[in-house]
């Protein structure tokens, strides 16, 4: 039953390779089905191996499908194999799951679009990836999927390349995650090095996370560190997150799928699954990637305050989000952290795929203050969205209530000052996301004078200006409603009211047991802080509802934070500015004046000498008899020396 | 004693006349003065007992090969007077008495002392100082020990024959190969 | 005799076994070529569609026999193989020693299958009849280099590949191909004149342990020792000519001129085989000949490895011509296999074999892309290009497979040599490592940047006039492709082969100086 | 009378061994054959027979040299010396003959059919280079510094009047006033570096030289070093090793192409000839005191020639400062002082003939009539006019630049296997560097072949006439022979290392 | 022989080096040559010197060849000499740099 785990990741692999055959044949919407058919059959057999595991009793919830060796060399053994788990299957449930759900809605969303085929084969090519990243048994297959998910989002975020930002924004992308990628890299060798193994777990447990105590203090955590800038890569945490507000240039179910549900989510992924190395670092190695967290989240809240494109807010909130994973992480709660991320897949997917049908219904527009009083004209959309807004503002019972409680109460744990941000990051949350939701769906509609107006630079469909905004059709609602669903039900999985509900913390055990840090907080304190949080929450409702409802406050916008405090623009001038003339100094100068100037320089001191010593070469017989004497003279010189006389 | 007297006498010849050769203007002096040359150095071969080169010294030289040049010079009418003030190579004088001198200086110094130490093997070809004549002594060497090389001058003397015609006869007008 | 005798016996030592196939098909690997150059030689000046014939089919046949060799290959036999040993220059103690172990045998099978593919896949502009012969000429030289254990014939071949490929160049290249061409040739001659001396030193001091003159690769290998810092001054002698070939940084300068001037099947062969036998030799008559010389000097190379690296990749980001862009992006990856390479561990010199391999292929055909743009364009400034994705996506898209190998994306060929070469350097140079692991980075910057430009962005008038791939150029490009992925996907058989040899290498070199290869945490000794 | 008659004792006339001597006397007989003929006749004889009958006369003269091959080379016989030990006959000396004799025949060839274009047509050059080449020969064999002075004299002379064959070319009456005025002069300190050495060891005859120096020590070296000195600059010059080279280019230049041809190769390898058998053999004990001049010598011949070759823009004068380089080279050979070195030495005397020879040729064909067009910019294109001319020339060319399976590679190689082997490795890269440096003027004329596109009129139509066609065939069939399958030639330079003999017993 | 020998030599090396000095410095291509039949003058003294020293006719065997060849190459070279003054008289050495370089 669980030895069918190969299936997970062969269905999209199947899919990537029919479309690759005969995509452009199967067309509209025939390619989107097959992909979406293919994701949803991975689904299914993710069920059946879930199913499989949970059979299985506690101690022995570990698989190991081994599949052909890969870069056998020496001592060095890397095989294609997966790792079964109670992490890995969890994952792959939600990966395929989001993933079946986000496909379905493409087909209707890319509706059109001549690069419909491609587009799914890209999806499906990234469902691949993923699956391998979280299935793989060892270091190297999971960086597989790791660059995989990598390459895919670079294409698909550059989606519509004729569009020159797209395509910048596509290679930022890739180049900040090989940036990470290359402390990943390290990490592997170091690991080699030390343990002689990159596998996880091997059946003759020689797999280096069976045998973590061998490795000195050090020695473990330049190996979280390097793996952590590898996660800060791939997670857009600071200060790598650059890439994803960029990343929104893609189509928003990409948006959706990759940079908030799946891959972003990867990094918190690894370091879970690493977790009994973290054990091994020195005690500060944690509160370094806690802190890291703490402060991504705090700094990407704040900047969504002042965020006027739709899908921005949604990409800085996701930043912030990921950073409470992170602070989750850091303090040792990895329970809480795989918690959120799934609730989380479950809101953010939710609110991407709604801005997506906002965007749809208002014509590929994308900034707020051109939208507005939209419940009317789509109140699926508009409905779906406000549960999700509800569940990430972390108002009870929603999904995301639960979790951040977790991470919250993890921190608080770790140290006060991670909490007191936690705490505001949670309040400027849900304030920002009430900001949106009333900016969009509530007050006067915007969107008609301002398109009469015509100011609006970056609208395509000038044809149908002045058409009102409408509801998407049914494959794209369907999956909001579901993905709704669940974030209002999501927490469900992780109840802390009752230890026997805690499904997934018990669940997970096997995987991060020993390096779990149960709070240790009296209930009295865990409900207390629960309540803060909500309190947190509400007001950030309540003043989000003053500034933008009521209009009694006046809204903080300042540019500094609509710019992100310029870090990104910095960071972009520093390259493009004395980097990229470094380089051209390096290539004009250094390469083809300096060393090759030498190359040519010497062949022209050649003929220069020659042309220079020719003119000894008179043509005066007179001269010449002068050489002879002279030389004659010299050589006798020498040689009555050498006699000597 | 007296043969001290005709080598300084015969050396100042010598000497007398090579400046001349190359210090004369006219080249017919030059010539003349070589012949003053050549004769000083017969003189010699007679003091140091080459009779026979001496004589042939007088001959060929004096004879033969200066009264070609004088021919030469006459035939071609090219005895005027070579300005020796003007040197048209820039350094070429000062180097050459630079040369000249460590040229002497060095040769000096091989006479001199190398004359003390002449430790080669002596009369390997034949002996001096056997009664028999200086002349004989040659002959018999140029027929022995020396017979290639005696013979070897035949072909040289060939060349100089063809060579002479070839350099001197008309050239051929131009005709046009078929 | 005694000689003789004395020689059969050291060959069997050095494990040469005699050719398990009838004939001496390394002979043949190096005669077919060469024969089918002589054939173009008879065929009227005007039918160069006949020449064309012979040429394709002549360095097919090469091909085929290539692939039955690693068909033959005794993967567990880490010596030489199919050996055939004459006495060619019998004073000088000269022989045509031939031999194949897992170090050459994918380079000959490389040289084998590159030249067919670029013989067939691009045209000459002019004169195709000497254009074939020259290529087949090349395609010998190369054999010969891979192939031969004898000092003497090494060099000879080590020379005379330049003469076809100066011609090449010079004959059917583009604008600046005379300076190209010549620089190419003297910067090679300068560098071999070292080695050439380097290479009498060698036989005339080893002449004392082993008794007799001999330019014997093995014999010498095995028997020959030297005074330590002789062996380092001869060691250097036949770096410097290597060095120039691979090329090291800086001695890399020649390399951009010739891969932009030559015409495409120039720079494919340029690229794919010829830039390999600087890096061979390395292995071949650096590690092997000189073993503690080699050590001593690993860590000076490997830092120019780096070096080149970074350099390379700084350089190939500013570079206005895709096909200069191309070639300073070899200075980097040849960069990652001399550091392979001097990293002295098998993963190291594995991935460093492998690599090369691997170079060949993505960078040959990263060069037949370039040049099937040029042939649409007829232009390689990237200024000039632009959006080409939408108007020939199939291009666009075997472009970027090909990019993203070279970029070093797992799955694809590329990665796994990286992957190696820096695991195994590592494990010994931990620091050069970390700096040279960025290249990865550079790598994607530059190759991506330039995609960006090329494909990326609306057409303009001229580009959108581009076509797309054809049949014929897929068919050109699928070989390579198939290699691309399956190399990334399944590399076991060809590492299966190469690790032997490798090892042994290695253990020669540990056995001959005081270099241990580090011993990684050994897997059985947990709990 | 009568008495007095018969009192003359008879001189006993020392044994002359004629076979030994045959090749001497094939050559001569043949000038003089020719010379007797063509002055008795007035009849004009079929266009070629001069060049034939050279060409003859070589042949037999190598056949003959075969024979003393099996001589020389043979156990019970070996080396001998005649005439009075005038004469050497050793595997070095036949090595010669054959060397020179190739050479003649080669320049034959190409003169045959240019002294027509030239309208010279006559047997007086055929004579010349016989009686040089045989001259050439006699240095070779001289066992005694007198008779390698006759010779290099019969040499030299034939060589001025050849120089200036041309006469109604100012160029070509110049090379020959040149080279007569400097080769006077440097004879006169080779003959003034014969006396010292006489005075020193009391003999010209080398093989007494050679005992004497072997058994006693001169208390006092400076009378001999002295006449070192002075030898090499008669040599030297006759080399055209720098600082003695000036004469060569303008002499390469001006003369007519054949007999540069003939001078580059026969000339030079004679020369080559006496310098190794006196200095490597006879002077061998002394090489400490005269291979550092030599080093010195050859490091100069290989830099300058090849330095001043790439500024060129006349391609005779170009391969005349590239000869110096060659030069150069053999030089290197000549420093070791090892049989080795010498076999090198012989090896690439033997290997540069053709090659130069061949060059040479093409350059005669080029030029056209006049002998005139030497300039690069003739050859632009040549291979669209005459592809089968190009590739030929491309490969003499290829052959000097030492590349790999011509014979040039192996002469070269053999040259610095012999220097390393000495241990001079300094001199050994210096050479291959300076040949990196002489590389690229040959591939400049490649370049000009090949690669220059010529736009317009590609230029007169190069006529190749049967000789040269012949010489050029035979040059480039030997010098891609020899860089494939070398042993031979190998096996028999390494045995043809001069002997010297002592004197025979009186 | 009372007169010391070096001083036999001394002369014909003064000799030698005039000879030489005056081609160095002399136009005329008549003289030039004579300078060097000067230089083969001295090498003969030398050359007698030397046989009388070592009492071996030897050395006057090689000043009989030696005028030999002088008087050969007087033939030779005054032929060129004459080849070229007869078209242009009055040319100097320096006069003809056709070849150069």
């Amino acid at each position: 039953m669980l030895s069918a785990v190969w299936v997970i990741p062969a269905l999209p692999l199947a899919g990537v390779v029919l479309l690759l055959l005969f995509g452009r044949k199967l067309g509209e919407p025939w390619a989107g089905v097959l992909a979406t058919v293919m994701v949803a059959g991975s689904f299914a057999a993710s069920v059946v191996t879930y199913i499989g595991l949970v059979g299985k009793d506690e101690a022995h919830r570990r698989f190991l499908f081994h599949l052909f060796d890969w870069l056998p060399v020496g001592n060095f053994k890397v095989d294609v194999g997966f790792l079964v788990d109670p992490l890995s299957v969890t994952m792959v449930l939600f990966v395929t799951g989001v993933g079946a759900l986000i496909h379905l809605y493409s087909i209707g969303y890319m509706h059109g679009d001549k690069g419909y085929p491609r587009f799914f084969l890209y999806l499906n090519l990234f469902a691949f990836s993923m699956l391998m990243l979280v299935l793989g048994d060892n270091l190297l297959l999971t960086f597989l999927g790791w660059e995989g998910v990598g390459a895919c989002s670079y294409f698909l975020i550059s989606f519509w390349f004729e569009e020159m930002p797209n395509a910048v924004a596509g290679k930022k992308a890739f180049v900040t995650n090989r940036v990470g990628d290359w402390g990943y890299m390290l990490a592997t060798f170091l690991t080699f090095t030390a343990l002689g193994s990159i596998t996880y777990f091997a059946k003759d447990g020689s797999g280096f996370l069976q045998h973590t105590d061998k490795l000195t203090l050090t020695t473990a955590t330049a190996i979280a560190l390097l793996l952590f800038v590898g996660a800060c890569g791939k997670s857009a945490q600071l200060p790598l997150y650059v890439w994803l507000p960029d990343a929104m240039a893609g189509p928003t179910p990409v948006s959706a799928l990759i940079h908030a549900a799946t891959m972003v989510t990867s990094g918190v992924y690894l370091m879970v699954r690493v977790s009994p190395l973290l054990v091994h670092t020195y005690t500060w190695m944690p509160h370094v990637i806690a802190w890291v967290g703490a402060i991504t989240a705090l700094f990407a809240a704040t900047v969504a305050v002042s965020q006027r494109d739709i899908k921005k807010v949604l990409a800085y909130s996701t930043v912030s989000q990921l950073g409470y994973m992170f602070l989750a992480v850091g303090s040792g709660a990895y329970v809480a952290a795989i918690f959120h991320m799934i609730t989380h897949a479950f809101f953010k997917a939710l609110l991407f795929l709604g801005a997506g049908s906002v965007i749809h219904g208002v014509h590929e527009e994308q900034d707020m203050r051109f939208m507005g009083a939209l419940r009317k004209f789509m109140p699926i959309t508009a409905g779906t969205f406000i549960v999700g807004w509800l569940a990430i503002a972390g108002v009870p019972p929603f999904a995301g209530f639960w979790s951040k409680d977790e991470i919250l109460l993890a921190a608080w744990g770790q140290n006060k000052a991670l909490w007191a941000i936690g705490l505001v990051t949670a309040l400027l949350t849900a304030y920002y996301m009430s900001r949106q939701v009333f900016m969009v769906f509530f007050g006067e509609p915007r969107w008609a004078k301002e398109h009469a107006a015509g100011e609006v630079a970056e609208t395509e469909h000038a044809h149908d200006e002045h058409a009102e905004p409408h509801e998407s059709p049914w494959t794209m609602w369907v999956p909001l409603v579901v993905l709704a669903l669940l974030a209002m039900v999501g927490g469900a999985i992780n109840l802390p009211v009752k230890d026997n509900l805690r499904y997934l913390a018990h669940w997970l055990d096997p995987v991060v047991h020993g390096a779990e840090i149960e709070s240790a907080a009296a209930t009295g304190t865990k409900v207390a802080l629960a309540a803060t949080a909500t309190i947190a929450g509400l007001v950030g409702i309540a003043l989000a509802i003053g500034v933008y409802i009521q209009k009694r406050l006046r809204a903080v916008e300042p540019d500094l934070l609509l710019h992100a405090y310029h870090y990104d623009e910095g960071i972009s001038a520093l390259v493009g500015g004395p980097g990229e003339m470094g380089a051209q100094l390096t290539a004009d100068v250094v390469d083809k004046q300096g060393i090759d100037g030498l190359v040519n320089g010497a062949g022209w001191l050649a003929r220069f000498v020659g042309s220079k010593v020719r003119v000894v070469q008179t043509g005066f017989v007179r001269n010449y008899a002068l050489g002879i004497a002279g030389g004659a003279v010299l050589a006798l010189g020498w040689f009555l020396v050498r006699a000597g006389w | 004693m007296a043969d001290k007297i005709v080598f300084a006498i015969a050396a100042l010849a010598c000497l007398s006349g090579a400046v001349g050769v190359i210090a004369a203007k006219n080249p017919v002096h030059s010539a003349l003065s070589l012949v003053g040359t050549l004769f000083g150095v017969a003189i010699l071969f007679v003091n140091l007992g080459a009779h026979f080169l001496a004589a042939v010294q007088v001959v060929v030289y004096a004879g033969a090969i200066v009264v070609l040049f004088l021919f030469v010079i006459m035939l071609l009418g090219v005895d005027k007077a070579e300005d020796l003030q003007t040197e048209s190579l820039t350094g070429q004088r000062p180097a050459a008495a630079v040369i000249g001198v460590m040229a002497v200086g060095l040769l000096l110094l091989l006479a001199v002392r190398g004359v003390q130490v002449t430790t080669g093997l002596h009369s390997s070809t034949a002996a001096l100082s056997g009664d028999s004549s200086n002349i004989e002594q040659l002959g018999k060497a140029l027929f022995t020990d020396y017979v290639f090389a005696f013979e070897l001058t035949s072909a040289l003397l060939v060349i100089a024959v063809v060579g002479a015609v070839v350099l001197a006869r008309r050239a051929p007008r131009e005709v046009h190969p078929e | 005799m005694v000689t003789s005798v004395l020689a059969s016996v050291l060959a069997a030592e050095a494990g040469g076994r005699v050719s398990g196939v009838g004939f001496p098909l390394l002979t043949a690997l190096i005669l077919v070529p060469a024969i089918g150059a002589l054939l173009i030689a008879l065929v009227p000046r005007g039918r160069g569609d006949v020449a064309r014939l012979v040429g394709v089919s002549a360095s097919a046949a090469t091909g085929a026999l290539s692939v039955w060799l690693v068909t033959q290959f005794d993967r567990h036999d880490a010596g030489f193989q199919f050996t055939s040993d004459h006495l060619w220059i019998k004073d000088l103690g000269i022989s045509w020693h031939l031999g194949v172990d897992g170090i050459s045998l994918f380079l000959v099978l490389l040289t084998g299958l590159l030249f067919p593919i670029a013989l067939w896949g691009v045209k000459p502009h002019h004169d195709p009849k000497p254009y074939m012969a020259w290529m087949l000429i090349l395609q010998a030289g190369c054999m010969g280099v891979f192939l031969s254990l004898d000092l003497f014939l090494f060099f000879v071949m080590f020379e005379i590949v330049l003469v076809p490929m100066y011609f090449l160049i010079g004959g059917w290249g583009y604008a600046d191909r005379v300076y190209a061409a010549l620089k190419f040739f003297l910067f090679t001659m300068f560098g071999s004149a070292f080695m050439l001396v380097g290479i009498l030193t060698t036989a005339f001091l080893a002449e004392r342990s082993i008794g007799h003159l001999t330019f014997d690769l093995v014999q010498i290998a095995e028997h020959g020792d030297f005074a330590t810092n002789t062996a380092r001054w001869l060691f250097l002698s036949f770096a410097i000519a290597f060095a120039v070939k691979v090329p090291v940084f800086p001695l890399h300068t020649w390399l951009p001129d010739a891969h932009t001037q030559a015409p495409t099947a120039g720079s494919v062969i340029l690229a794919g085989v010829m830039l390999k036998l600087g890096t061979y030799g390395f292995l071949r008559f650096g590690l092997y000949l000189f073993p503690a010389a080699a050590v001593w000097a690993a860590p000076g190379l490997v830092t120019l490895g780096v070096i080149g690296i970074i350099y390379g990749a700084i350089v190939a980001a500013m570079q206005k011509d895709l096909k200069r862009l191309v070639a300073y992006s070899s200075v980097a990856h040849l960069g990652f296999i001399v550091v392979g390479t001097f990293a002295l561990t098998s993963q190291g010199l594995t991935g460093g074999v492998l690599q090369m391999v691997n170079h060949g292929v993505s960078t040959g055909a990263l060069f037949l892309l370039v040049g099937m743009i040029y042939d649409r364009r007829h232009t390689r400034l990237i200024s000039e290009l632009g959006g080409l994705q939408k108007v020939a996506p199939i291009l666009a898209g075997v472009f970027m497979v090909v990019m993203l190998s070279s970029i070093g994306l797992p799955a694809l060929n590329g990665f796994v040599g990286e992957y190696l070469i820096l695991l195994g350097s590592f494990v010994t140079r931990r620091w050069w490592t970390v700096v040279a692991a960025s290249g990865v980075i550079l790598a994607a910057v530059y190759l991506l940047w330039a995609y960006q430009r090329v494909f990326q962005g609306t057409p303009n008038e001229e580009n959108a006039a581009t076509p797309d791939l054809n049949l014929a150029d897929g068919l050109v490009l699928a070989p390579l492709l198939v290699a691309i992925v399956f190399l990334g996907v399944y590399p076991k058989p060809v590492l299966d082969r190469i690790e032997p040899s490798v090892d042994k290498l290695v253990a020669h070199v540990e056995a001959h100086s005081n270099y241990r290869q580090p011993a990684v945490y050994a897997k059985g000794s947990n709990k | 009378m009568i008495a007095a008659a018969s009192a003359i004792t008879p001189i006993a006339t020392p044994r002359m061994d004629w076979a030994a001597a045959a090749p001497l006397l094939i050559l001569t007989g043949a000038a003089l054959l020719l010379l007797l003929v063509s002055s008795l006749t007035t009849a004009k004889p079929a266009r070629g027979t001069y060049a034939i009958v050279t060409v003859l006369a070589c042949a037999f003269s190598i056949a003959s040299a075969g024979e003393l091959w099996a001589r020389v080379t043979d156990h019970h016989q070996g080396a001998f010396t005649t005439a009075a030990g005038a004469l050497t006959i050793d595997g070095f000396s036949v090595f010669f003959v054959v060397v020179i004799s190739l050479g003649i025949a080669l320049a034959a060839l190409l003169a045959d059919d240019y002294l027509r274009r030239e309208n010279l047509d006559g047997p007086e050059l055929y004579v010349l280079m016989l009686l040089s080449g045989a001259g050439g020969i006699v240095m070779a064999m001289a066992n005694d510094l007198i008779v390698v002075f006759l010779g290099l004299e019969t040499l030299s002379i034939a060589l001025y009047v050849m120089a200036g064959y041309n006469r109604r070319q100012a160029k070509s009456r110049e090379s020959a006033i040149k080279y007569f005025v400097l080769g006077a002069f440097s004879s006169a300190f080779l003959l003034y570096g014969i006396a010292l050495v006489y005075g020193a060891t009391g003999s010209t005859n080398l093989g007494k030289i050679a005992t004497f120096l072997a058994e006693n020590t001169l208390e006092s070296r400076g009378l001999l070093l002295g006449g070192f000195a002075l030898l090499l600059v008669g040599l030297g010059f006759k080399i055209s090793a720098v600082p003695f080279h000036e004469w060569t280019p303008d002499v390469y230049q001006g003369a007519p192409t054949p007999v540069t041809a003939f001078m580059a190769s026969a000339s030079k390898a004679a020369a080559f000839a006496a310098l190794l058998r006196i200095f490597v053999s006879t002077f061998h004990g002394y090489r400490l005191d005269w291979q550092p001049i030599i080093w010195v010598l050859a490091v100069l011949t290989l830099v300058v020639g090849a330095v001043l070759a790439i500024v060129q823009d006349d391609v005779k004068r170009m391969m005349a400062y590239s000869s110096i380089s060659h030069a150069g080279f053999i030089l290197v050979g000549v420093q070791a002082a090892t049989d080795r070195g010498t076999s090198a030495a012989l090896f690439y005397l033997l290997a540069y003939t053709f090659m130069i020879v061949g060059t040479f040729g093409v350059a005669t064909l080029v030029s056209g009539k006049g002998d005139d067009d030497h300039g690069i910019d003739s050859y632009r294109g040549l291979v669209r006019r005459r592809p089968g001319l190009a590739l030929t020339f491309t490969v003499f060319l290829l052959a000097q630049a030492g590349v790999p399976l011509t014979s040039g590679f192996l002469a070269k190689f053999y040259v610095i296997g012999a220097a390393v082997e000495a241990h001079s490795y300094a001199l050994a890269i210096i050479a291959m560097l300076s040949s990196v440096i002489s590389a690229y003027l040959y591939l400049r004329v490649v370049v000009a072949m090949y690669m220059a596109d010529v736009e317009g009129e590609p230029g007169p139509r190069v006529r190749i006439p049967a000789g040269a066609g012949l010489a050029l065939a035979i040059a480039v069939v030997v010098t891609i022979g020899i860089g494939v399958l070398p042993g031979r030639v190998v096996h028999i330079a390494d045995r043809a290392v001069p002997v010297v003999f002592a004197p025979a017993a009186k | 022989m009372n007169v010391s020998p070096s001083l036999y030599l001394s002369l014909s090396a003064i000799m030698f080096c005039i000879g030489a000095v005056g081609l160095l410095i002399r136009r005329n291509p008549l003289v030039m040559f004579m300078c060097v039949e000067l230089m083969l003058n001295a090498v003969n003294l030398t050359f007698v010197t030397f046989s009388r020293m070592l009492n071996d006719i030897g050395g006057q065997v090689v000043v009989f060849f030696v005028l030999v060849v002088a008087a050969a190459e007087v033939t030779v070279g005054l032929g060129i000499i004459v080849s070229i003054l007869r078209r242009h008289p009055g040319t100097t050495a320096d006069d003809l740099t056709l070849l150069k370089g």
